[in-house]
């Protein structure tokens, strides 16, 4: 592989990330799904970074993934998404920071609809004004929040207690990163590095002291899918799609896994569970599984965040193999505790992969 | 006094149209922005479909463009072009200063720059390279892979940056169907265990004796044809390429490994056509290329009147093609300066 | 002196042959079944004994077949054989009338000269000996040409000379030994004695003048032995083994036995039979219009004997049957080949024992276990009742004109039909049975038979010569199938329809399954003699080409299937006529592709001349169901 | 394994040709012996007539790519309903042997089955 190829498509694509004052919108599911990691940003971007970060009590969902299984209309998309602006404008924000790489690209997508055909844009803010009295301007700047802990990886790289190599060895840990397929496969632009070489989590590892695996399925979906998973007749589509990707970066001999979606490091995480339990099959080393990391929770690690803190108990797959290597100090039997984020975590016979 | 004729581009079509020119006794100029004529077919070893070396027809073009009356100027550029009643003046970026009764625009194509299609990994992954880097190797006798072992499984991509919207170029370049048919027979002569894939979304073997070359190809070659565009590249553990394709033809998507992918690249306006576009406000069209008076019996005439069109810089063209299109544009400059 | 030691090869050898030839017509005798058996003894005690004789004489002796075809090599043939066997038949009354004793044993016989030296100086005697030299010089001239084929077949007007292997070398050098060194030794010895007639004796007496005969002569006297000795003991190995077997063909023949389409004792008499003489290959097109030149029956018959793997052998060929009408010894080349298709892909179960002298006969399966197709997806067959039924064929939907003019002639008719495959049909199962895939075939063949069954059809009218004779050969029906051809004569013939006539020069190429394939030759002829004026062609009848199209040959290419198109359309179209008509679909597409001529089916033709205003008029006479015809007689 | 199907989890068999791991010797079988089986371009001329086509899904086209790319076990199946009837032969524009074929590709999978290939 030619680095410096890489090197001159990441320097193709750059894109604006504000500095300070987000108004920043939740993923739906990511509080379910891993719920340390939205607390770990927002504490990391407050408290380590000293960013004016905005979270609005009234803002919802996007619709996004309504959108996507096709039972909310586009025009109701965009008058969902026009409050949001309505309630940023309100607040009197103007950088926009979605959790959701979902909504990230429904954004992105609803501001380029609106570019080429403003009259789309107008009737939807008559609707709005119909419907809630509301009315917006349109963000100036819209970042993801991965966008914007790649903009700060350097300061977060200054501030870190560990950083993401083997603590025998000194060899640097082999990362696969995962992009969300709506972060730059509709719109390369909006991505940092691109559609193709995504570098928005290549920078921050590689920050990080971590080194990028590149695999052949790298660009192949988690398996979500939407209708994949919601549909339960899919669903083992769903799991083969995964088990495609895991297959392919098994021979990397991968330590973890980084993503930046809500529902890609739930997907590869859960179904390296069920295809164990299926098939019998694991794909880390030493008969683990590949732990998988949002990173946010990789941010908090290196960061020195205890662990149960950041939510690392709600991975199915467990997290420990690699903070074993990383050598970050846990206490594992309070990884169950119930003083800690989850706070009423029945032990079953638990994830073993 | 004889009138003068410029002739914008050295390679085939300006080296044809500057000797066709001579031979009707007008003074030429013929301005190449390199420091050798003859362009693309350079970097061309053996040309279609016969399989004949490329210098016999350089050795034909240098024969009819190297003479008295030929005012040569290589590594020449034009930076000013005006019209004053009847006449040209054309300023050089040497500085240069000439006037001109008529000019021939014979700018050529540049090949699709073949990392735009960044799936495919060209820069970026070993062993993916473009047809002009595999005559290369015709050249130099030897297809050899980066770490200097020879390819035993070998893609070629139909194609690229050709029929393709995503980068802005709806046409097809025509001649890659056949480049990339000639390639992979001359792949199997030089390597002749290698296995050869071809991913088309059409055979377009429109010429004389392509259709025929295809049969070669599959009959005495073996060489495979698998109808479906190639989605990406990865690279396995072990330095291979891996490809993604959908077999349309069995309906099923279809993964491969090769060690090396050949990109099919297509034809695209100069760079050189679009600054003579610029200053000289001749028309484009909606493929970049000079747009022509009229299609069927205006291929050479452009928007300006004294400036006529040679060549590819009309649009993808054989060689064959293009010698005939440069003699019909001396043919029209001779008209028109009968007239005056 | 009444024996000498050099006389032991040729004794062991003959002694061997006569042994193994008895042994070898037994285990032929009792591989036969058991009806078969019965016509042999039935044939022994009649007629055919008598008539086999004289074929024996008049084939086997005299080679009259190859003589009409080639008289070169069939006299090359016959100084061989009818010269050896009356050097025999002579040698033998001399032995007997001149010799010590009558009843002598057949070594003094053969060699007469070395026991008796001093005989033939006068009288009688001199006029035998001349009689004898004269037999020798017979066959030594037939020698020399056999020779020369062997270098240079064209000496004997043929193309292509069949190729040998080892055994079959040795044997062939000791075969050509024998007449030379009887012919030195008998000279050496007249030399001695100054015996010996004109070519013997002059031979002796120029060589005495220079050559120590009387020390040459028992030398050579042993070669001739040892050259009898070893040419019997290698008989059963090589081709030569058909100069026994193919007496007990042609009592087997005359008996009435037929090949069948399994292997048993009669194809493997027929395959021993055969003498490689190669006309076969000179017939074959795949020979003469595309260079292929190992796949001829010649080779599938050595191939067969020597237990070679025959599936590419057997799969060449267009089995248009011109090497079946050609064959001298008349072999049934085709039904053989078919059992080798049949059989090619079984196991090969074939065991050659005692290196090769006693062979089992192969086993060809006929139900192959293979489950490699199931029809079960065929729909139910509609029943719908009609007296006669139109089966166009598979390739005839690919001749739309051809259909088109059935309908034409089949609405003019006035006959109620029906069209059953209007809408594309099932397969006949003759290009499955081609393949060699006859169970398969057979789910076919009971799928259209139920259907013909069903509509109570007295008559069944197809297209294709190829569905022709698969009804007519392996379907059971009620009704009675024509080639179109046939029915439009039967129309013509009861006047229910009429014609004028075109004023066109049409020659006519008879497709290979309806005239060697089903000896349908008269009706198409006579069709076309009543619309069309008829020329002659020098490929007439069972002499008639193959068109190259034929679904029987799957090895070959295009190209080489144009070929031999190409060159069988520009024989046909000689005489410039306006139409090259046939009798198939196939042949029409294939020669369509080949000639400039106009290419039509005889049907076209008709349904070109019919006269519309016909009244159409209900025919019976020639088509009584099976049932009526037994309720007649 | 239950609990997991209680879920409705199944992990779909994937739809992926994976060229490298199919096995292509049926296809090499019939190459060797026919080589016009190279010139198919797939036109589908050879389904259109098809006498077996006429009463089922059964393409000749598809079978030919099916085997060149190693998925057998549906032209396994397939390749019975032939009738060997030979009109995709007649119309085939590259004269593709395909009679041939079908006889080899049953013979094939017959040796296949019997270890002999």
């Amino acid at each position: 592989m030619n680095i410096e190829g890489k090197k001159a498509i990441w320097n193709d694509y750059q894109k604006e990330i504000a500095d300070d004052n987000y108004f920043y919108v939740r993923s739906c599911v990511r509080q379910n799904f891993f719920p340390g990691s939205e607390t770990a940003f927002l504490k990391i971007m407050r408290d380590e970074l000293g960013k004016d970060v905005y979270e609005h009590p009234c803002h919802t969902t996007c619709t996004g993934i309504g959108y996507h299984s096709d039972i909310v209309p586009l025009e109701t998309t965009m008058t969902v998404v026009a409050r949001q602006f309505a309630l940023m404008t309100e607040a009197g924000y103007k950088n926009l920071l979605p959790s959701c790489i979902t909504s990230f690209g429904l954004y992105t997508e609803i501001l380029d609809t609106w570019h080429h055909f403003p009259e789309v844009e107008e009737k939807i803010r008559k609707q709005l004004k119909k419907a809630t009295g509301r009315e917006f301007l349109k963000p100036e700047n819209l970042a993801h929040a991965s966008d914007v802990f790649y903009k700060f990886r350097k300061e977060i790289g200054a501030k870190a207690k560990y950083r993401l190599v083997h603590k025998n060895t000194g060899e640097p840990l082999k990362v696969v990163d995962h992009i969300g397929c709506h972060y730059a496969k509709m719109f390369p632009s909006k991505g940092v590095g691109g559609a193709e070489y995504p570098y928005v989590l290549t920078g921050m590892i590689e920050e990080w002291g971590g080194q990028i695996i590149d695999y052949p399925e790298r660009r192949h979906c988690c398996g979500f899918g939407f209708r994949q998973y919601l549909v339960q007749a899919n669903r083992g589509f769903s799991i083969a799609c995964s088990k495609e990707k895991f297959e392919s970066m098994k021979p990397f001999k991968p330590d973890m896994i980084i993503t930046n979606c809500p529902g890609c490091p739930m997907f590869l995480d859960r179904w390296q569970y069920v295809i164990n339990e299926m098939e019998g099959k694991r794909y880390g080393q030493n008969g683990e599984g590949i732990p998988v990391f949002t990173y946010e929770e990789v941010a908090g690690l290196v960061l020195g965040y205890d662990p149960w803190d950041l939510g690392l108990q709600m991975h199915q797959t467990d997290c420990e193999p690699v903070l074993d290597k990383i050598g970050i100090e846990y206490n594992p039997e309070e990884k169950f505790s119930t003083n800690k984020i989850v706070e009423d975590v029945k032990i079953h016979n638990y994830v073993n992969v | 006094m004889s009138k003068h004729v410029v002739v914008i581009g050295g390679g085939v079509a300006g080296m044809e149209a500057a000797g066709q020119l001579s031979k009707c006794g007008f003074e030429v100029t013929l301005i190449e922005k390199e420091n050798k004529t003859g362009g693309n077919i350079n970097n061309w070893y053996k040309l279609f479909p016969d399989r004949r070396d490329s210098s016999e027809v350089k050795e034909y073009l240098d024969m009819i463009s190297q003479k008295n009356g030929i005012k040569l100027l290589t590594e020449t550029t034009i930076e000013k072009l005006n019209r004053h009643c009847d006449r040209f003046s054309i300023t050089t970026d040497k500085g240069t200063e000439m006037t001109a009764d008529a000019i021939i625009v014979a700018t050529g194509f540049d090949l699709f720059k073949s990392s735009r299609k960044e799936e495919y990994g060209y820069g970026i992954y070993d062993n993916v390279i473009t047809s002009a880097g595999l005559e290369e190797m015709f050249r130099n006798g030897k297809i050899s892979l980066t770490n200097g072992k020879i390819p035993s499984a070998i893609g070629i991509v139909h194609c690229v940056g050709s029929r393709d919207e995503k980068v802005g170029n709806l046409y097809c370049s025509k001649l890659c169907c056949v480049t990339a048919v000639k390639q992979a027979i001359e792949i199997k002569e030089h390597i002749p265990e290698s296995k050869v894939f071809c991913f088309y979304m059409d055979m377009r073997m429109g010429g004389t004796h392509y259709e025929e070359l295809y049969r070669e190809a599959q009959e005495k070659w073996g060489v495979n044809f698998i109808r479906g565009k190639v989605s990406e590249a990865g690279e396995s553990i072990d330095n291979k390429l891996v490809i993604k394709v959908e077999d349309t033809l069995a309906g099923r998507p279809l993964k491969m490994e090769l060690d090396m992918l050949v990109l099919m690249a297509g034809m695209e306006m100069s760079e050189g056509g679009k600054k003579i576009a610029r200053i000289g406000g001749l028309n484009t069209g909606e493929n970049r290329f000079f747009s022509t008076s009229d299609h069927h019996y205006g291929s050479n005439i452009s928007n300006v009147k004294g400036i006529f069109y040679a060549g590819t810089c009309i649009g993808p063209m054989s060689i064959t093609d293009t010698i005939s299109h440069s003699r019909a544009a001396v043919s029209d400059v001779m008209d028109f300066l009968r007239d005056q | 002196m009444q024996f000498d030691p050099f006389v032991i090869p040729f004794n062991i050898g003959l002694y061997f042959i006569l042994f193994y030839v008895v042994i070898r017509s037994v285990i032929w005798f009792r591989g036969l079944s058991r009806q078969d058996k019965l016509r042999l003894q039935r044939g022994f005690f009649g007629i055919a004994f008598v008539q086999s004789l004289k074929e024996i004489f008049l084939e086997s002796l005299i080679h009259r077949k190859i003589l009409k075809t080639n008289f070169r090599l069939g006299y090359m043939h016959m100084s061989l054989a009818f010269g050896w066997f009356l050097l025999i038949l002579f040698g033998t009354i001399e032995a007997d009338m001149f010799g010590a004793k009558h009843l002598n044993a057949p070594y003094r016989a053969i060699f007469f000269r070395f026991f008796n030296p001093e005989h033939g100086r006068m009288g009688i005697e001199a006029a035998y000996g001349f009689l004898m030299d004269l037999i020798l010089a017979f066959i030594l001239s037939g020698l020399l040409l056999a020779v020369s084929k062997r270098f240079w077949s064209k000496i004997v007007g043929m193309k292509k000379t069949a190729r040998l292997k080892v055994t079959d070398k040795i044997a062939l050098t000791s075969l050509w030994l024998i007449f030379p060194s009887r012919l030195l030794a008998e000279s050496f010895t007249s030399g001695t004695y100054g015996t010996g007639s004109f070519l013997t004796g002059s031979l002796g007496h120029w060589m005495a003048s220079f050559l120590p005969v009387q020390e040459l002569a028992y030398p050579f006297w042993c070669l001739y032995s040892l050259s009898l000795g070893t040419f019997f003991i290698l008989l059963p190995l090589t081709r030569y083994m058909h100069i026994p077997t193919e007496l007990f063909l042609i009592f087997m023949r005359n008996s009435g036995i037929r090949t069948g389409d399994k292997a048993g004792s009669y194809s493997e008499v027929e395959t021993y039979s055969c003498s490689s003489c190669g006309i076969c290959i000179d017939a074959c097109q795949l020979n003469f219009s595309t260079g292929i030149n190992n796949v001829q029956s010649v080779y599938l018959m050595k191939a067969i004997r020597n237990n070679d793997n025959v599936a590419d052998i057997a799969h060449n060929c267009l089995m248009c049957g011109r090497c079946d009408q050609k064959c001298p010894v008349g072999i049934e080349l085709s039904p053989i080949r078919m059992i080798q298709r049949r059989g090619s892909e079984a196991e090969n179960d074939i065991r050659n024992i005692y290196k090769g002298y006693f062979r089992s006969i192969q086993k060809t399966e006929i139900d192959k276990p293979n489950g490699f197709a199931v029809y079960n997806f065929l729909p139910e067959i509609k029943t719908e009742k009609a007296d006669v039924l139109f089966f166009a064929g598979c390739m005839t939907h690919l001749t739309p004109s051809i259909k088109k003019a059935m309908v034409k002639i089949l609405d003019a008719s006035g006959v109620n039909y029906r069209f059953i495959d209007e809408h594309g049909g099932v397969c006949c199962g003759r290009p499955l049975m081609l393949a060699g895939q006859d169970k398969e075939a057979r789910e076919l063949i009971n799928y259209n038979s139920q259907m013909i069954w069903r509509s109570g059809a007295h008559t069944l009218v197809t297209s294709c010569p190829i569905c022709y004779k698969v009804f007519n050969e392996s379907y059971h029906l009620d009704a009675v199938v024509l080639h179109h051809t046939q029915f439009i004569k039967n129309l013509i013939d009861n006047g229910a329809v009429k014609m004028k006539f075109l004023r066109k020069r049409v020659v006519y190429h008879t497709p290979c399954e309806l005239g060697r394939g089903s000896g349908v030759y008269d009706e198409p002829k006579a069709v076309l003699k009543h619309v069309a004026r008829l020329e002659k062609s020098k490929f007439e009848d069972q002499n008639s080409l193959c068109c190259g199209g034929s679904l029987a040959n799957m090895k070959i290419s295009y190209r080489e299937k144009s070929r031999i198109a190409c060159d069988a359309a520009a024989e046909l179209t000689k005489g410039k006529p306006d139409i090259l008509a046939t009798a198939c679909p196939l042949c029409k597409k294939t020669f369509s592709q080949a000639t400039e001529t106009r290419v039509a089916d005889i049907s076209e033709i008709v349904a070109e001349a019919l006269m519309s205003s016909t009244t159409p008029k209900v025919i019976s006479k020639q088509f009584y169901s099976i049932k009526e015809l037994a309720d007649i007689s | 394994m239950k609990k997991m199907e209680k879920f409705g989890f199944v992990i779909s068999k994937g739809r992926q040709i994976d060229y490298e791991s199919n096995d292509r010797r049926i296809a090499e079988y019939i190459y060797k012996r026919e080589p016009s089986f190279r010139l198919c371009i797939e036109c589908g001329g050879c389904s259109a007539t098809c006498t077996t086509g006429n009463f089922t899904g059964f393409s000749l086209r598809e079978l030919h790519i099916l085997i060149k790319r190693g998925e057998n076990d549906k032209a396994r199946h397939d390749i019975k309903k032939c009738m060997l009837c030979g009109k995709c032969t007649l119309v085939c524009p590259r004269g593709v042997n395909t009679r041939n074929i079908v006889v080899l590709a049953r013979q094939a999978f017959q040796n296949y089955d019997n270890y002999a290939i």
